[in-house]
């Protein structure tokens, strides 16, 4: 899979040492790359003609409406909406240049390396190791000590360790929701994927929590690549360095999250950002 | 409209006022609970009724028969003139073998039915399946007796010539079809319980469907599943005209599954459309073995019980 | 088809006598029985036609066994209890105690049939002895040889009533006497059960009312007892013995007296009994036993 | 210092993929075996009861002759307890579960009475049978009636249809119940007004379902020991009548090889009965599924 | 109830005429008068020694982070808490004069003047007119004409009649979640609440319809006490009059809305405005 790019990253080793990253590549390279995508849930077209390249080592956010198609297309990109069964998809989204909606194109290998992080928190009902230890497990790795590092590693990596290693065999529903989706973001780190999807990842929490994944995820750019959907423009403007404007199923617009949030191009960008729809 | 301020200038606030406190609405909230509680305690009173019932004439029973000869003996043959014997156990032995050979049937399928219908089928499958099967729960138990009489055992002889025709597999077979669906409808429900988030949570770290099914839905499911089985269980324990069309009517205290047996259950059967004289050992024995298989349903639902409570799962 | 033409004429032939009677008195009220199944058939019959002669009397009847029957009469619930033995001691005391006095009916005889499996060739004809021999329990596993040596040295597979039943006593006292049938026997309250039971092994050997038997000619061979074979013919002439048996009904004296509605019906019974008894399977009383019956009745208006 | 080998993942990709797929296999001949088996069993009944299914057999009483035995007497019967059993057990019930989920405080009794349920649930209804045949037919000199059988019935279901209806109702949003006692309702208005209408469609599946097993079931009929020759229809609570199951039990054990035959059309009967009231529950069910 | 005070307001006629109110007070009459009032949840002591006095026709905002009381508070005012079994409190709460939680006190009577409007929007699953004319049946309004107007005047007050009016006897669950949560607050309207409760009403909303809702809390704070629970400052900051903040249980400080947006006298309230925690 990853084998036609220099993937030279060193992995965040703990939470202190952030910002060390080194990244080889002058040039980004794609990660996923959009080309005129298509997709209906039944008879409704919530995603027309998309176009959008992700860039490798980005915080991509995307921002929009309500219902406006940022989830589904954020599901789009780890096939996660074909659970829907009336969906319907044309056009192709390539990830490192294969087209996942290829016939022969496996969906639990595409997942493997694209993590994602949900609306709401759902940590599996069963202890924080067993979480975390979970993606690891069902790739084969039973050697306990490996999955002990693993899991402290991607533990430290969300930032969550020291609230919670004196209390690692605990069930994960004991944690408070700003907890839980760090928890969540520990466990989609521990199968070390290359792009994070984060889909409204703190709007179910409260405001200290929120700032805590936000930090998260500056953090964590270093070493991956993240699609961050967010209702809320001040998120969006502090974290990500690429913003797409989605309205109706379109993107409206694609740029520099400054260059968004600054000079806008478009009318209706700047009426969203502005306030007055929304 | 309704500048008027809803004629004569009331506010709302004063015909709220006008229609307060009356009598019928205080009188209502009183007695209410009062009626509730009453409907909520005939179910006790039932248990109540259930108990005393057994016991008065289980109490006859044992004045006539040593308690622990019906507890420990392994020999029942009540209607031997000569020399009638009590020991329950054999009963016991006939119900508990029909019971394991119904449980072997009906979890692996039972579970198999749930896991593919909550984690595979489509939700239009599922819809159509899923009271299918509750019409198998639903077929009344003496149909299914004459099905293992007529149909399983005779199959079964095919395969195995030194079945009897009366034997314990051909109803725990049957017995365990039956409940089949009661474990495959249960713990369907409590699998699709399991939060879809927690699923997709699973699917997103490239988990298959059957990783998500075993790793994931079923522990976190697997107090509702476990429930459900013991209930089936007990309903395996209780369960009446199946084995007594087919097991037959000779308890007796050996584990082979071809001979007859004879069930608790059966024995009832047996002796209620039977000519056991009124007022005799034979008569009273029915209370005694009735309330032994109470105490059995008893213990599993308590069972259930605590295993639903201790294993409760969090999501 | 046909048989209903038959039951017409034969409701009409024998209330013949007495329509000015049941003419004058359209009857109401209730009666209620239980009691054998044995006899159930012939109860099943003759309600079913009286219905025809008194529409607005509600009789029912369960089909509980002699035992259960017996049972309820002694609790107070039915009017009439059919029996396929006589009342018990214990039984008898029971109703002393309870207050209640009945008096017995004869309604007609069962042959108690012995059945094997066709396949079986050897045992078509046993005497009273062999039968003995074959069902008394002796503490040993019982092979056909043991009774005679030429025959397969295979085990007896046994299939009976529940011991418990009507049928069963008659056949333990006149067979057994009063000794206790083996204990590996399959006992069964359904007949169709043993008859299931029997059709299915070729080394089974069983016995149950005749109108079962005749039922299934086809699956199972009647054994000849004491060279005689079962039919009506040796039944009704009293050839076939030991193995016929009465069968009877028991009426609450009390509600005879009170239940205008029972009384008939009682009447409609013994007049009736007899025909009704031969349509389903049994074999009809001599008519003088009847007549006493009726004299019997007569005598507790 | 990766963890996670990505040769070792896709070599492992294709055993997972292999192993879900045969897993599903498996599952879903679980699933087909058991509809199987309903095939079989209908197949079967439908075959040897046809023949004598007509609609004389509806509207005709039991008879000593297979050619004119009817169901009449039994069909009527049932329905007639049903009527018993669908109010006093859904009163009694539903009853129960207002109180236990919406009164109930937590202490002893009411733990008590919530333990006695559950365990209600599990004891076998031959021992219901002993219970109405002592209590209701006997003690309460209720006699072999409507009201007996079905007095035994309606506890016989009582718990089912109380656990159903405590589902339903606890499945009414705590907002709801909020928002009604925010404007000022009290409980009791609040219980009838919203938590009862929006329970209403779970209560009734539940209920219907429960009341399918009560037609079915025998072995307290036995017990109880129903009647089986009759014919005349119940006139009132107190009269004798017979019920499907007994009737059919009964004919299946007679001599005449025919009978059998008669059972089947009965249980076709029976079984269109019960398919009739479960397509009711699945339709209440589903067209009110979604609410919330 | 309201004997002991000059309750001299006109009502809204309909959504046209707003801001024509006439109140014939000067100094503002206290509606909720909060004296030293303590709240457990079990051991949990959720409030502490709450002294907070809410003035007629303002909009009192409440802020403060998760789990410091605001709901519990907001709760106790209509003694909502008190369907938590566990719940005791000391102190009092005088509503218009008379403490609420002495034992004679009416809580039916109390919540036909408190009305109160939740987080997620809770319509009942019946038609919007049955919906609004819930409150008037149970206080025994029978009569189909009163509720008819009562319905429409609710609607009108609530800013959303012209939405609905042609599908009155469609399930209120057909609406978009701004348009319930309106109708909410339609139906609390149509019994004529004296104080609006509102906790979070615009939590769960996107941002165009918590717009519709901030304006609609703009109209009718002339004609109602409003106190609104928010976890956003830029909202509390928008549409209140006296803001009070809430920290583990505690005021911390209740002034001015522009006072303590611009001037806070305690730190703690400064930190948290500026968003140094919370
Ligand atoms: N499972 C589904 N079936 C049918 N239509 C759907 C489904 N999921 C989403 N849609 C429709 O597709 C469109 C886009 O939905 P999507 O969830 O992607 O919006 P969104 O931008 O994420 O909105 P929000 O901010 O509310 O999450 C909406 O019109 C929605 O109604
Ligand atoms: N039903 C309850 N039982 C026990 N404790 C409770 C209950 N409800 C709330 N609490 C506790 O009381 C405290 C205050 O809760 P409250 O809901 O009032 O907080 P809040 O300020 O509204 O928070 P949020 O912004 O998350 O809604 C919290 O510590 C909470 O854990
Ligand atoms: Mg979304
Ligand atoms: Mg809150
Ligand atoms: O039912 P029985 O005739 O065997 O008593």
């Amino acid at each position: 899979m990853m084998k036609n790019e220099n993937n030279i990253k060193i992995n965040v080793q703990s939470s202190q040492n952030v910002g060390e990253e080194i990244t080889a590549t002058n040039e980004k390279n794609t990660v996923f790359g959009t080309n005129n995508f298509n997709l209906w849930y039944g008879e409704h077209h919530a995603l027309k003609e998309i176009n959008l390249d992700i860039k490798e080592n980005d915080v991509t956010a995307i921002i929009g409406p309500s219902g406006c198609g940022k989830s589904t297309y954020i599901k789009a990109l780890n096939r996660m909406v074909e659970l829907v069964p009336i969906v319907k998809t044309n056009g192709e989204i390539n990830y490192r240049g294969r087209n996942i909606f290829d016939a022969n194109y496996q969906v639990e290998e595409l997942r493997t390396h694209v993590g994602m992080v949900f609306q709401k928190p759902n940590p599996f009902p069963k202890s924080i190791y067993d979480n975390i230890a979970y993606g690891p497990r069902i790739h084969g790795i039973k050697n306990k000590k490996v999955l002990d590092e693993i899991v402290e590693k991607s533990l430290r990596g969300a930032a969550i360790w020291d609230e919670v290693k004196d209390r690692l065999n605990q069930n994960a529903y004991g944690l408070s929701g700003g907890q839980q989706q760090r928890i969540c973001i520990a466990r989609c780190l521990a199968i070390e994927p290359d792009v994070i999807l984060m889909d409204e990842p703190t709007s179910a929490l409260d405001p200290i929590s929120t700032l805590k994944v936000e930090e998260l995820v500056q953090e964590l750019k270093g070493n991956y690549s993240i699609v961050i959907v967010t209702h809320n423009m001040q998120q969006a403007a502090r974290i990500s360095d690429k913003t797409a404007f989605f309205l109706n199923g379109e993107v409206v617009e694609f740029d520099n999250t400054d260059k968004i949030f600054s000079t806008p191009r478009d009318q209706r960008t700047e009426d969203y950002i502005s306030g007055r729809f929304g | 409209m309704a500048s008027q301020d809803l004629r004569n200038g009331q506010s709302i606030q004063d015909l709220i006022a006008k229609s307060r406190n009356r009598k019928g609405k205080k009188i209502t909230e009183k007695t209410m609970p009062i009626l509730l509680f009453i409907a909520a305690f005939i179910s006790v009173l039932t248990t109540i009724g259930i108990v005393f019932t057994l016991i008065f004439e289980t109490f006859e029973f044992f004045q006539r028969v040593s308690i622990t000869d019906y507890l420990f003996g392994t020999q029942w043959y009540p209607f031997s003139g000569n020399n009638p014997t009590f020991g329950v156990l054999a009963l016991i032995m006939g119900t508990l073998k029909v019971t394991v050979i119904a449980v072997i049937v009906a979890v692996p399928i039972g579970l198999a039915a749930a896991i593919y219908l909550s984690e595979y089928a489509s939700d239009r499958a599922r819809r159509s399946i899923k009271p299918v099967l509750e019409v198998l729960a639903g077929v009344p138990t003496i149909v299914y007796g004459f099905f293992a009489l007529t149909f399983v055992t005779p199959i079964l002889q095919q395969l195995i010539p030194s079945l009897k025709i009366f034997n314990a597999l051909s109803p725990g077979i049957v017995v365990g079809i039956m409940i089949i669906p009661m474990i495959a409808s249960l713990s369907e429900d409590a699998m699709s319980s399991v939060p879809n988030s927690i699923r997709e949570g699973a699917l997103a770290l490239g988990a298959t469907k059957f990783e998500v099914a075993i790793k994931v839905v079923l522990p976190a499911a697997l107090s509702g599943i476990i429930s459900s089985i013991v209930l089936a269980v007990s309903r395996a324990l209780g369960e009446t005209m199946i084995v007594s069309l087919a097991g037959g009517a000779s308890p007796s205290f050996d584990f082979s599954v071809t001979g007859s047996i004879q069930t608790m259950t059966a024995y009832i059967v047996q002796v209620s459309s039977g000519d056991a004289g009124y007022g005799t050992t034979i008569y009273y024995s029915i209370y005694a073995v009735g309330f032994t298989l109470f105490i059995f349903t008893l213990i599993m639902n308590l069972l259930a019980h605590y295993i639903s409570k201790r294993f409760r799962e969090e999501y | 088809g046909e048989k209903e033409t038959d039951t017409n004429k034969g409701t009409e032939t024998n209330t013949g006598s007495e329509t000015t009677n049941n003419e004058v008195a359209q009857l109401t009220g209730s009666v209620s029985g239980d009691g054998s199944s044995t006899v159930a058939p012939i109860t099943e019959a003759l309600v079913e036609i009286y219905e025809e002669e008194q529409p607005e009397v509600r009789v029912s009847s369960g089909v509980s066994g002699t035992g259960g029957g017996f049972e309820k009469f002694i609790a107070g619930e039915t009017d009439f209890s059919n029996a396929s033995r006589p009342i018990k001691d214990e039984e008898k005391a029971k109703l002393a105690e309870a207050g209640i006095d009945y008096t017995e009916f004869l309604l007609a005889y069962d042959g108690l049939t012995v059945v094997i499996n066709p396949e079986n060739t050897w045992a078509t004809e046993l005497t009273v002895e062999q039968l003995q021999q074959i069902w008394v329990e002796d503490g040993t596993t019982k092979k056909w040889s043991d009774i005679d040596p030429s025959w397969p040295a295979e085990e007896i597979l046994f299939y009976s009533p529940g011991t418990d039943s009507g049928t069963y006593d008659y056949f333990d006292e006149v067979i057994l006497d009063g000794a206790d049938l083996v204990k590996s026997a399959e006992l069964s309250e359904d007949d169709n059960v043993l008859v299931t039971g029997v059709a299915g092994d070729k080394n089974a050997i069983g016995f149950f009312g005749y109108a079962y038997y005749l039922e299934n000619t086809d699956k199972l061979t009647a054994v000849k007892v004491n060279g005689v074979e079962p039919n009506s013919e040796t039944i009704e002439k009293g050839e076939y013995s030991p193995l016929s048996r009465p069968l009877f009904v028991y009426a609450k004296n009390s509600a005879l007296k009170d239940n205008e509605a029972f009384y008939n019906f009682m009447e409609f019974t013994l007049k009736n009994a007899g025909d009704m008894a031969g349509e389903v399977g049994y074999v009809r009383l001599p008519d003088a036993m009847y007549e006493e019956g009726l004299k019997t009745l007569e005598g507790l208006k | 210092m990766r963890y996670i080998d990505d040769s070792v993942v896709m070599k492992r990709m294709k055993t997972r993929l292999n192993k879900n797929k045969s897993w599903k296999a498996l599952f879903l001949t679980g699933t087909l075996f058991a509809l199987l088996c309903l095939v079989i069993l209908l197949v079967r009944i439908v075959t040897q009861g046809i023949g004598y299914l007509d609609w004389d057999f509806i509207t005709s009483f039991a008879s000593r002759s297979p050619e004119r035995a009817g169901i009449k007497a039994a069909l009527i019967g049932s329905i007639y307890m049903m009527c018993i059993i669908a109010p006093v057990s859904m009163i009694l019930g539903v009853s129960t579960a207002i109180y236990l989920e919406e009164y109930a405080k937590k202490n002893k009794i009411n733990d008590f009475i919530r333990m006695n349920i559950s365990n209600l649930a599990g004891v076998p209804s031959i021992v219901f049978g002993l219970l109405g045949l002592t209590i209701f037919v006997r003690a309460l000199a209720l006699g072999k009636s409507l009201l007996a059988a079905g007095f035994t019935m309606s506890l016989l279901i009582l718990p089912v249809i109380i656990v159903a209806a405590q589902e339903a109702i606890r499945a009414v949003p705590k907002e709801q119940r909020e928002a009604s006692y925010g404007m000022g309702a009290t409980k009791w208005q609040t219980i009838t007004r919203v938590v009862l209408p929006a329970a209403i469609p779970g209560i009734l599946t539940g209920s219907i379902l429960a009341l399918s097993r009560a037609i079915g079931e025998t072995a307290p009929l036995v017990v109880i020991g129903i009647p089986v020759i009759l014919r005349f229809l119940p006139d009132s609570l107190l009269s004798e009548f017979t019920a499907l199951p007994m009737q059919i039990y009964d004919w299946a054990k007679r001599p005449q090889e025919e009978f059998l035959y008669v059972a089947s059309a009965g249980i076709i009967i029976l079984m269109l009965f019960l398919v009739i009231m479960n397509s009711i529950a699945i339709f209440i069910r589903n067209k009110f599924s979604k609410r919330y």
